[in-house]
């Protein structure tokens, strides 16, 4: 049986030095032991705390002000926005209430209308946590590397209880060509902070997910802000340039691992 | 006045079309909550179901569910149907059905016949009625086996995806991961990285790297990076090791859409990767992963319930000879399966109807942070399933996808079902364990490279 | 500043004693939570699991639960501990304790040894920290037989009392619901009627029922009526055939004040019911129930957790060599069990616990109708602890006990675990089963007496 | 196997014939059938519907006007009282609240404390659907059977939310010798309205279930009125005699189903 076996080699002294060293290359929950062929109590333990965690994680309500706060401190622009969802228990058991924005936040978009090309888009997701560590740093990186500057016509969107889909709505809403969602992924274990994004080509409602690329993991043990903005703006160039985002735009710029 | 009707007491149940008899028949869950189409009250479920039950199952022919004209997987499925194979049923209630799946006479080779000839509505009808026992008894009858280096599926055996996912794809991460399954006997479904990146070179890189190891150590096993499989495409054209292909698959073509696949690119990706010719005992080479909620999820479930829509991903499935087929099941969130009760039937409804269509089903038992579930909800999953004969779970170091941010399986956790169960790996796998354990150790070599 | 203590990054948490230790690191459930014992948010219970796992088990033993001076049952498990047994466990902590029970070095036979030794408050313990799986994988290694007439709880066993309950105590219902049972092959842990009277007429002549039932077919089993222990003892005194002796216990002095017993009435019970020696192939003669809530329910849990209040029963019932004791788990209702994941943990629980304590543990799997759970749930339930090695469940016609007014499980659902785990039931039982099965319809002509 | 045995019993036609039989003799779920060695669809189905329909009689509201209604009819004399418990909700996860009298009906109580033999209670309990159908007919059976008659001063107490153990409150409050309370038991699939007695002598809180004594399955295939108030007077009676309810008290007094 593979199970005895298993064990007996995790109990050889030689294998279990070389078995530890794996947790040098990950942070993946690798190396754990044995009891029998089972978890060991610390390790079972240090679970059941990192998912105490996790799911106190989805439900940190977002800091809009204090986002916008240090938006402003590095000059940008800010719009506080909310979805249709009143609240978490809303959001989570209805996704299309995440997607479509309350009426107030609708009629404030309808004077911002105007052709652009960038409608920025930052919204809890699941994670707020992943938002407040890292979306000021990412749009730093990504904004130095644009021709581009927020103000107060042009701000960054910051959504309360959004899911991807409303960029397509306040893309629209404000006319730009591109809508760049950044947005917490849901809470894992390990990353309770990570950070994806969403791009866009001619948001509008309706679209599909086909029809967008995904940028994934932006947090300490994942994607650098460099290398991530690195592939955003290389996926905005191309798809200016080929009109459109989704399974027909590869991302082909950054190296392996940088 | 509606075809599908009963009077329970003083209250008359009638439900307007197929599709929302289905719906309304269906176990509680939130994601057809969600939709609108559930039953109001839990006797509106069961008047439902006793309609269902009542109705014979040739009628299912005369209602397509969506339109042949406007859905490729609905042509797909009535075109390739056996109507020979579906005889020996062919006079049965939907309750009928129920009584012989159950009967003892009627073997797993019995219902192997029978596959081809059934419509997946028609499983998904039957599933509503059984008690999760049921779906039990049934599918443990089926044995659906694939084959690509190893073979999956035999009677007693139970395989396992190692799935070495890494938040930024690094080599050395995913080879620590890989090592540590491989360890704990996990691997011998496939070795099956999700990439974080959708860089073709980082796929190809990916490819290489568990292909270099499965070569190194002689592993017979199958790899596969689950990138879109417009990526993998390209990545086999350019010549990187591609075993197995992998796709998300959706029961509508709306799904599919939004997903970026349709039936041809499908096809063009199995044919391509059957020429390939890379399988030493078997040339199953496609890998699906499915999963209740993502038609609704897309918006286009056109008022199907989740668990109709599940199947009918299924009847896209079987056409291509799959070497693996999962359900992700509590993958997506409790807006679909609310709570580990949820979960667990719903893994066990897929589990049933994949068997019951043909599939070589596995499972990923699993949950996320926002639904209402625990590891013990996990035991019971993979304590069922296991019971059910399923034919291959996850294998994720501690459970914690660290990329995917969600917990599925552990190597730990198939050693449980292994040994409560005297189930055992793929047998090339387990013969090829067997000579290398003691060497196994002398693979961190490989990160030191 | 208490010696339960721990800081989790920048909290810190602070246990008052061992027995608020105990109820914060139990797995939610509501009875705790109605107790005002339970952790309030996820990350203490973790903490209270933590220092949990660091205590040594050695320091159970300094600190009684309920004082030695106020409570019999503590009496009663101190003075009757056998220290010697404990001794290889002697250094370890509650943590190491779990790893060491999941060792496959530590077998069945070192488990049987070391019970007697066991604290039912260590257990309880470890219990806390086990996963669901884990309670499995080590309950299955444990095999407590016990013998009357039928020999229950061997390996590849799975035995079940038969329930015919009758809400009039009619004797030909009852009559009705054995052969429906004995033809399906029930009853070979117990023919176990719950009197609706307490008249002790009514007892006997039910007594004396299903004893010319037995012998008339000469039915390898034992019966029971389970009325007040005293109103049984009234029965035996009167000269009616008793076979088992049943009564439900508690885990405190005072929940057995409540249930109108105590250690006296039951020694007495005891005494008498060997001295009848009416078994053939062994002389364990006590039924005992018991369940989570029945002490909280009675005002008289001190602050104890429910789940440890059980364990703390199993202490006081081990002290009788019981030929059977069961949980009913789901027996009460909402307010200690809420739901499906909460029974199912604590059947896990309660057979575990049962069994590392000696006991020939059973389980009635069950629910009411104002609880949240369904037959689903029993499906997994009952899956889990046959994959646990549970030595017998109960055998009600359908499901339904049409008297005490919940759901427990069939004669079919005894059927569904037998096939799927290949058991069977007592050998004795068996071997008349497959003697008399031809005639067993026969029986039906006991109606027309 | 036992199972394949079963099922071939089951499916021998002379078996068949007299397994059928058996169904006349209990309603209990007997003779089910076997599809391979399962429960068949039909009674499978049937067991649901029953399910759901006693999950929805744990909710049907007590209606105490109407039961004072049918109690003025028949001469006697009612107060309604409510315990703690607020809703149905509450009472279902806190017993305690259900244990208890409100303030307000603890103040009614009050001015109606003088020593008298009996208080009779009928709470709804988990049904109170077996209130409204047998709580009358089965009083009217017992009062018969008494040297005993309600009026304004010496009611029937309808309680709200009700559990066993409010007896000894409201027997105390008002100075009974003896608390007879009529409670709704938990519906089951076939009973959804079963009544049960529950007796205490000498009623105050703090009583243990030891110290009382139980009459259970009043209903339709259960415990007849006539049968359950010739125990009940009997009980009531030795309790008298003895000054005590409980394990020490047996009922003797019916003879075997009649
Ligand atoms: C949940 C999920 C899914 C679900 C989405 C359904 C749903 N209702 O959530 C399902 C299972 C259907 C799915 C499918 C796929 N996914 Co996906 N998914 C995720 C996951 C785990 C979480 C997403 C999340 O939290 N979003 C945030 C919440 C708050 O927003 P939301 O609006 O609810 O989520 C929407 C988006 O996440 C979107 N979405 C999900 N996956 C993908 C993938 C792409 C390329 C795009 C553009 C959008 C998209 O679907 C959701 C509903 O509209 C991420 C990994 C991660 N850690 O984030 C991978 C991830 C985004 N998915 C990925 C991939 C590759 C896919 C597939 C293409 C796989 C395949 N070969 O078929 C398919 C098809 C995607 C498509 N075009 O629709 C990759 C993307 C890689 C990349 N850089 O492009 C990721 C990063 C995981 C991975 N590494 O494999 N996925
Ligand atoms: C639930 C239940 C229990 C639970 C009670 C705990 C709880 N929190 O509910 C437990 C499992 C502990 C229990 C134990 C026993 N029970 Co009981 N129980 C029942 C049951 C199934 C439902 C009661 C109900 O719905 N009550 C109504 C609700 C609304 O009121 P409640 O205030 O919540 O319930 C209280 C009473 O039910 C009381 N209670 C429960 N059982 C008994 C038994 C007696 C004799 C008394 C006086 C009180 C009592 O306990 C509850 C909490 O205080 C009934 C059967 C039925 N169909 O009703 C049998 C029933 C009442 N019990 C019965 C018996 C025999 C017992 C035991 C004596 C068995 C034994 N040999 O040990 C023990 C000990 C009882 C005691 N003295 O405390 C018999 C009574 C027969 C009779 N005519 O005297 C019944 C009718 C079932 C049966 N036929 O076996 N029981």
């Amino acid at each position: 049986m593979v199970s005895t076996t298993a064990r007996r080699i995790a109990r050889n002294d030689s294998a279990t030095r070389s078995v530890k060293a794996l947790t040098n290359y990950t942070p993946a929950r690798v190396s754990l032991g044995l009891a029998g062929d089972s978890l060991p109590t610390k390790p079972l333990l240090a679970f059941r705390l990192a998912h105490a965690r996790a799911r106190e994680a989805v439900h940190f309500p977002l800091d809009s002000f204090s986002l916008a706060q240090e938006f402003a401190a590095r000059g940008w622009g800010s719009r506080i926005l909310r979805s249709t969802a009143k609240n978490r228990e809303q959001y989570l058991r209805n996704p299309d209430k995440g997607r479509t924005l309350n009426g107030d936040s609708l009629a404030e978009l309808s004077n911002l209308h105007r052709p652009r090309r960038y409608a920025f888009v930052v919204a809890d997701g699941l994670s707020s946590l992943a938002v407040h560590r890292h979306s000021a740093s990412f749009l730093e990186e990504v904004f130095e590397r644009l021709d581009f500057k927020t103000d107060e016509a042009n701000p960054v969107f910051i959504v309360h209880q959004g899911r991807v889909a409303i960029g397509d709505h306040i893309g629209a809403a404000v006319g730009a060509e591109l809508a760049i969602v950044i947005i917490g992924e849901r809470p894992g274990l390990s990353a309770p902070d990570s950070l994806g994004v969403y791009l866009t080509w001619n948001p509008k409602p309706g679209r599909t997910d086909a029809e967008r690329n995904c940028i994934s993991n932006i947090q300490s043990s994942g994607l650098s802000y460099e290398a991530a903005a690195n592939k955003l703006v290389f996926l905005m160039n191309e798809a200016q340039r080929r009109q459109l985002t989704g399974v027909a735009l590869k991302e082909t710029a950054a190296k392996l691992l940088e | 006045m509606s075809r599908y009707r009963t009077t329970l007491g003083s209250r008359v149940y009638d439900f307007a079309d197929l599709k929302s008899l289905l719906a309304k028949a269906t176990p509680l869950r939130s994601g057809d909550q969600l939709a609108g189409i559930a039953a109001q009250t839990s006797e509106e479920r069961v008047a439902a179901q006793m309609v269902l039950a009542d109705l014979p199952l040739k009628e299912f022919f005369a209602e397509a569910l969506i339109p042949y004209e406007t859905d490729e997987i609905t042509r797909l499925i009535f075109d390739t149907l056996d109507a020979e194979a579906f005889s020996p049923i062919s006079s049965l209630t939907t309750g009928e059905f129920r009584d012989w799946l159950l009967d003892n006479n009627v073997t797993g080779e019995t219902l192997a016949r029978l596959a081809p000839g059934l419509l997946p509505e028609q499983v998904a009808a039957v599933s509503k009625l059984m008690r999760a026992q049921d779906l039990v008894k049934v599918a443990r009858k089926v044995h659906v086996v694939s084959r690509f280096r190893t073979t999956v599926g035999t009677p007693g055996c139970l395989s396992t995806r190692l799935q070495p996912n890494h938040s930024a794809d690094d080599p050395q991460a995913i080879t620590a991961s890989i090592i540590d399954g491989l360890m704990l006997g996990s691997g011998d479904a496939v070795i099956g990285i999700n990439p974080v990146s959708d860089n073709p070179e980082i796929i190809q890189t990916l490819l290489r790297l568990v292909n270099a190891i499965r070569e190194r150590y002689e592993i017979p096993t199958q790899s596969c990076v689950l990138a879109h499989v417009t990526t993998q495409m390209d990545a086999l054209t350019a010549g990187a090791p591609v075993d197995l292909v992998f796709q998300s698959i959706g029961g509508t073509e709306a799904t599919n859409t939004s997903f970026g696949i349709n039936l041809g690119i499908l096809k063009e990706a199995h044919q391509a990767a059957r020429e390939q010719k890379r399988g030493t005992v078997g040339e199953n080479v496609m890998y699906f992963e499915t999963g209740q909620g993502s038609a609704l999820s897309a918006n286009a479930h056109h008022g199907i319930d989740q668990q109709t829509c599940e199947a009918r991903a299924y009847g896209l499935a079987r056409h291509f000879q799959p070497m693996l087929v999962n359900s992700v099941v509590g993958f997506i969130g409790p807006e679909y399966l609310y709570d580990g009760k949820q979960i667990l039937r719903a893994a066990l409804e897929d589990h049933f109807c994949g068997k019951l269509l043909g599939l070589p089903m596995g499972c990923d038992v699993c949950y996320t942070n926002h639904a209402e579930a625990d590891d013990d909800d996990m035991d019971a999953i993979l304590t069922m399933l296991a019971a059910a004969g399923v034919n291959y779970i996850m294998g994720v170091p501690g459970a914690d996808d660290i990329m995917l941010s969600y917990q599925s399986s552990s190597f730990h956790d198939a050693l449980y079902l292994r040994s409560v169960f005297g189930l055992r790996p793929a047998p090339e796998f387990e013969a090829w364990f067997q000579q290398r354990r003691a060497a196994l150790h002398e693979m961190t070599a490989l990160l030191e490279a």
